[in-house]
């Protein structure tokens, strides 16, 4: 019967999917039991004693055995149940506490993901197989909700509350996720996709943020250049957060045409916008303040590796 | 159906109207009484006790709910009793909800509100209200 | 056909009055103004079944969007703003405005003081405005639609409904006022079946039928005010901003669910009962045998009335309420199923060794026993905490509900409507066309849901305008079955329309009731009775003294 | 709201019966009637019941939600905006209403003995003290709108809230007016339907025989008072 399982369900990406699966499975077969057990007599009384001039029918008005019979039974069922889906409900309520934690933005319509390391991602997803992995989650606008089908996890995501699910994957390979929660006008295009890679995989996209960079640094896809690459790490960052790259006032300054600019500051002086003043100012934003911004600009030292920042200079230096 | 042989005449009076008015002025020099004291988290059941020490007074005097039929006061009290379930239920929720917070979460960019240690659930406010990112082309 | 129609013993035929409560006054200001609870029955069935008609039309263009990923309609292109549009004004007009006030304004008030033996309800004024509040509210709803768009779903979860734009709160002020006019039904009902049951006929006396809408009507009295406060908070917090519902102003968007829910979860009941109720008349009528266990399918009303109130939570297992709650609430919800298995078994045995005829109510009451066991059943795997982490908010529960809502309960009022048509109207629907839409009915319902079921189970969530193209088959094969569905109703409307050309030719008790709604004439007179009934056997005495009455 | 649809619905017309005027065809005796029209005023007290209950559950859990903020505005409330004398208002109102309920219920005593004259004084002293009670809310009101603490988008002090971090202020008059609005409201319209009364019993409608206009308008009156006996520590006291 594991064909109806397949069809009926998603593939089992984690361990706790199976459980679900079995779950699941064992209801659909104890409901067609009790389906036929309603629907055999509905159809077969009818036909057994259709209608018959003069036919009498019995005074039957009840019998307290059956009645009883009928009550307890289904609550000794139910009881069983509930006690069975609790079982398998502890499991994905409590995370194991050396589950690698990955934060959670949902927004409109989009998943912002925070590695432990603070390396950013949108609706791109990558954990190591076989190993625990906990989603602690919040909303800046609406409800929304984390669903990914493969691993029959799913939790609300609420504005103003963490929120979290957890889950180990053991199937390597790209599994999707969505939102299950009704958030608005494009709500059924938040998607994105888990990737569940190797161990050796995994530690390579968390060092390099894929298997891009390389491509671009070793050759491998000569059309793409550094400046390519800074702009992989400008929306994986979130960079864009506060920066736009079309010269459009953000919270922070434009992008465009900065480079090789003078810049004017708030203490009245200006400088030159070299390589040097936009590596100072990811590492140590508050040293020199353009004029007409605030100071909010968190220091990025220690967040962004080396071909990162290499990339984000290409980057701002095509925008000339 | 049912014909109510007796009238439904009046019971009560002025007399017990009167005594029941006395005795509500009075729970309620009482409750003004007890605020002044600081009974720490007691008060708030004090005061409530007391309120609905007079509420029933109104409900049974006043309203006539001790001379009334009995389906009158069992439709007053399934009131009270559904309100109950609805309340018991709500803090059954908002009393053990588990606040978490998340370990990795980078101090939420230069949130404005200062953080409040006395409420966890203002702890980590959820303010970052950074816009949009430019939002990226799968998006459109 | 014919042996079985005219199977049915008539019980007390005589002469037909030739005043009755359509004829006895004329004119339109006559109806406008009627106190007779029949007349503002007549006139609630009309008015529900317009708003069925123009839910149903939007259901339609809902499963016609989801025919293929390219969600063309009539080759224009539908945006993912006019479908979210489309399933809201769907969910909301068939729950706010059909199913809710359906069987209560109709049916039951046509029914239900006949059923006692009443001259009419409690109170006649308020009965009336409780149908003019219900056409206030569908003007407002109506309205918020043509003057601008509701998008949150029927459920107008916050903190979407607080901050979106559109005429969300035109529209919760039309549900406000909805809820008023269903208080007032519910309110009526009661103080109707407390004091003006015939003489001689006491709790255990009544009808099945007026125990479930005794019942029903316990439910709108107690959680509609609940839904009343959380729609005014709604709106102030939408124009005011109170901060109770809106996180980024201090308030818990879960809050708003308990609210809600309250009242929501009960008021599924407030839409199934009814449909209980009717079963629980279709089934000894047509199996001409008592019914088996009257009291515990009272008892079994009562006790779903009651115990919808403690277990709303269970719509809220993954939408952030503790932990605790989430359990408390599952191992409550399993309760429902006791009541709900005794009603069916009931039901069936009530039809061993009876002496059944499938005339058209009886082919609805069957469709209804077999949807009503699948929507029950697939309710115990989402009350199952572990596997409805997987199947909330997906498919599996639009079709788990829809067999609930529709595959009962619309089932269930279509063939009370036709039951109750020749008394109603004094004619007699066309059978033929009756059976061809039931088996219709059965058959386009099945359609249309059951893949919804796989669906869910396969990970397509709810409200979604796009899906994967993997779904596409069991998608179209649901669109089918919704068209299907429609031209069933289209042959009901058509042949129940048909028969009010026809002179009257109903006699007084076509179908064989043993309930007092029968030994008035069809249509009734204006005060029900000619002489005051008094009880004279327990309902569904089918024992053949009675017969020989 | 439809309060008033309530009490009329049930007697009005009808006035072919040979017993009396008020007597409807459905029912078989006036006591029928009666208890008929007291149980449907009890079932239509209920909603308001959970109506209102609505706001208390929500006022409570938002009183868990802030504990601090909530028990700071009432403090708030005594020191900076009526001086000590904030409490003695709600006290005050407290009274009010409770002798107003004892007039009422006087009223309904006088209409059951057919003293037509004490009903009437009774009926127009409760109306009076309806109005004393709303007079002293107006005053309370008047302080609120000057210190700009007022519901939702009115709220004059969200800067410093947020400096402070205390949302849960505006929460917290937000609530004070809805309850206390919703509640005047509701006094309103009673005092509507006491004015109605005192026309009816001018014009001698009411006898022992048929009186329940005056009772069930009793009812509603004590259920406002009633709503009030909870409303009064939740905000005046509890600190």
């Amino acid at each position: 019967m594991d064909w109806l399982r397949a069809w009926m369900m998603p593939p089992q990406g984690s361990a706790f999917a199976k459980e679900i699966d079995f779950v699941y499975m064992s209801l659909f077969w104890l409901s067609v039991v009790l389906f036929l057990m309603i629907a055999i007599p509905s159809v077969y009384f009818p036909w057994r004693y259709r209608y018959k001039l003069g036919r009498v029918t019995p005074h039957q008005t009840h019998n307290t055995t059956l009645e009883v019979l009928w009550s307890v039974g289904p609550l000794i069922l139910c009881i069983g149940i509930f006690f069975w889906g609790l079982n398998g409900w502890m499991k994905y309520a409590v995370a194991p506490g050396e589950a690698m934690e990955i934060s959670v933005t949902a927004k409109q319509w989009l998943w912002q993901f925070e590695y432990p390391d603070q390396s950013r991602t949108i609706n791109d997803i990558h954990v190591p197989v076989n190993k625990p992995v906990k989603f602690t989650m919040t909303s800046e606008d609406v409800l929304h909700d984390f669903y990914v089908p493969d691993m029959r996890v799913k939790h609300d995501i609420i504005p103003g509350r963490y929120t979290q699910i957890w889950f180990t994957p053991t199937v390597l390979g790209e599994h999707s996720f969505t939102c299950a929660e009704y958030c608005g006008k494009d709500h059924s295009g938040m998607k994105g996709k888990l990737t569940v890679d190797t161990d050796a995989d995994f530690a390579k996209w968390m060092e390099t943020g894929g298997t891009e960079w390389e491509d671009y640094f070793n050759g491998k896809d000569p059309k793409k250049t550094p400046a390519d690459w800074g702009k992989i790490t400008y929306e994986r960052v979130g960079c864009n957060s506060c920066h736009t790259v079309d010269g459009t006032k953000s919270k922070g300054p434009s992008w465009k045409g900065v480079y090789g600019s003078m810049v004017p500051l708030n203490n009245g002086t200006s400088v030159l916008a070299d390589e040097n003043y936009i590596r100072e100012s990811m590492m140590n934003p508050q040293a020199k303040i353009v004029q007409g911004y605030d100071p909010i600009m968190p220091t990025f030292q220690g967040l962004l590796k080396p071909n990162q920042v290499n990339g984000l200079v290409a980057y701002i230096e095509s925008l000339k | 159906m049912s014909s109510h042989t007796e009238s439904h005449a009046h019971h009560g009076g002025p007399k017990i109207y009167t005594a029941n008015l006395f005795a509500l002025l009075f729970l309620t020099v009482i409750t003004v009484a007890a605020a002044s004291f600081n009974f720490g988290s007691a008060n708030v059941v004090i005061a409530l006790a007391i309120a609905t020490v007079k509420a029933i007074l109104v409900a049974l005097f006043f309203m006539h709910l001790v001379w009334d039929k009995p389906v009158n006061a069992i439709i007053a009290i399934a009131g009270f009793l559904f309100l109950g379930v609805f309340l018991m239920f709500d803090f059954l929720d908002v009393t053990t909800r588990d606040h978490l917070q998340p370990a990795n979460m980078a101090p939420m960019q230069n949130a404005t509100p200062v953080p409040d240690t006395m409420n966890p659930l203002k702890a980590a406010p959820p303010q970052p209200l950074t816009p949009p990112p430019a939002a990226p082309e799968e998006h459109k | 056909m014919e042996p079985v129609l005219t199977s049915g013993a008539r019980i007390g035929d005589r002469p037909r009055p030739r005043k009755n409560y359509l004829n006895e006054t004329k004119g339109i200001w006559s109806w406008m103004t009627t106190v007779d609870h029949k007349r503002i029955g007549i006139m609630y069935l009309v008015a529900t079944l317009t708003a069925f008609l123009l839910g149903g039309i939007f259901a339609l263009l809902v499963r016609l969007t989801l025919l293929t990923p390219q969600h063309k309609l009539f080759g224009l292109q539908v945006t993912a703003e006019t479908y979210n549009r489309f399933f809201t004004l769907h969910g909301a007009i068939m729950v706010f405005l059909f199913i809710i006030p359906s069987i209560p304004g109709s049916l039951t008030n046509f029914v239900l003081p006949l059923m006692l033996g009443a001259k009419d309800v409690a109170f006649p004024r308020l009965n009336l405005a409780s149908f003019y509040l219900w056409i206030v509210g569908a003007v407002m709803a109506v309205a918020s639609m043509i003057i601008g768009a509701v998008d949150t779903g029927w459920t107008f979860y916050t903190p979407y409904s607080t901050t979106t734009s559109g005429t969300v709160t035109l529209m919760t002020a039309a549900v406000f006022v909805l809820g008023f006019s269903s208080i007032f039904t519910g309110l009526n009902f009661i103080a109707t079946v407390h004091k003006l049951r015939a003489p001689g006929m006491g709790w255990f006396d009544m009808p099945l039928f007026v125990w479930g809408m005794y019942s029903t009507a316990v439910i709108q009295v107690l959680a509609t005010p609940v839904l009343g406060i959380t729609l005014v908070l709604l709106m102030l917090e939408r124009v005011f901003q109170i901060g109770i519902f809106d996180s980024r102003i201090g308030g818990d968007p879960v809050l708003f669910q308990h609210f809600f829910w309250f009242y929501s979860h009960p008021a599924v009941y407030i839409m199934i009962l009814p449909g209980m109720a009717i079963i629980s008349e279709l089934i000894p009528t047509f199996s001409r045998k008592t019914i088996f266990g009257y009291r515990a399918i009272a008892y079994s009303s009562v006790s779903l009335a009651l115990l919808s109130f403690i277990v709303w939570g269970h719509h809220m297992f993954v939408a952030g309420q503790s932990q605790l709650a989430t359990v408390v609430f599952s191992a409550l919800t399993f309760l429902v199923a006791i009541p709900s298995g005794v009603k069916v078994f009931n039901w069936l045995t009530t039809m061993y060794k009876g002496n059944i005829s499938l005339e058209t109510p009886m082919l609805y009451a069957i469709s209804f026993l077999m949807l009503f066991a699948i929507g029950g059943l697939t309710g115990i795997f989402l009350g199952t905490l572990s596997t409805d982490i997987h199947l909330t908010d997906t498919y599996f529960v639009v079709a788990h509900f829809h067999y609930v809502m529709m595959g009962s309960t619309v089932t269930a009022f279509i063939g009370g409507l036709h039951y109750w048509w020749p008394k109603m109207t004094g004619r007699m629907p066309s059978e033929k066309w009756g059976r061809v839409a039931a088996v219709l009915w059965f058959i386009g319902f099945n359609a249309t849901f059951l893949p919804q079921f796989i669906l869910g189970s396969r990970g397509m969530p709810r409200r979604y305008y796009n899906y994967l193209d993997q779904f596409q088959p069991l998608h179209a094969f649901s669109t089918v079955g919704s068209w299907i569905i429609g031209l069933s109703l289209f042959t009901t409307a058509a042949y129940l329309l048909a028969s009010l050309r026809k002179p009257a030719d109903a006699p007084d008790n076509p179908w064989g009731g043993t309930t007092m709604e029968w030994q008035t004439s069809s249509p009734p007179i204006t005060h029900n009775f000619e002489d005051t009934p008094v009880l004279e056997h327990e309902p569904y005495d089918y024992r053949p003294r009675t017969v020989a009455h | 709201m439809s309060t008033t649809s309530t009490e009329v619905q049930p007697h009005g017309g009808h006035g072919d019966h040979e017993h009396n005027p008020y007597h409807q065809h459905h029912f078989a005796t006036m006591e029928q009637q009666f208890d008929t029209s007291k149980l449907g005023m009890w079932l239509f007290l209920v909603t308001e019941i959970l109506l209102f209950g609505g706001l208390f559950v929500g006022f409570g859990l938002m009183q868990q939600r802030y504990p601090r903020e909530f028990i700071e505005a009432h403090e708030h409330l005594k020191q900076v905006i009526s001086g000590k004398l904030f409490p003695l208002y709600g006290a005050f109102n407290t009274i009010v209403l409770l002798v107003s309920s004892w007039t009422m219920v006087m009223g309904v005593n006088a209409a059951q003995t057919d003293q037509r004259k004490k009903l009437i004084r009774y009926l127009v002293i409760t109306i009076l003290l309806a109005c004393v009670f709303l007079g002293v809310k107006y005053v309370e009101y008047e302080h609120k709108f000057h210190d700009g603490l007022l519901p939702g988008i009115f709220y004059k002090h969200q800067a410093e809230d947020i400096i402070k971090g205390t949302h849960g202020y505006a929460t917290f008059f937000s609530f004070y007016f809805m309850m206390t609005g919703l509640h005047g409201i509701h006094v309103l319209v009673g005092i509507g339907l006491l004015g109605w009364l005192v026309v009816r019993a001018k014009r001698g409608d009411f006898t022992s025989a048929y009186y329940t206009p005056v009772d069930l308008v009793g009812l509603y009156w004590h259920i406002v008072d009633m709503i009030w006996i909870y409303l009064f520590p939740l905000y005046y006291l509890i600190s």
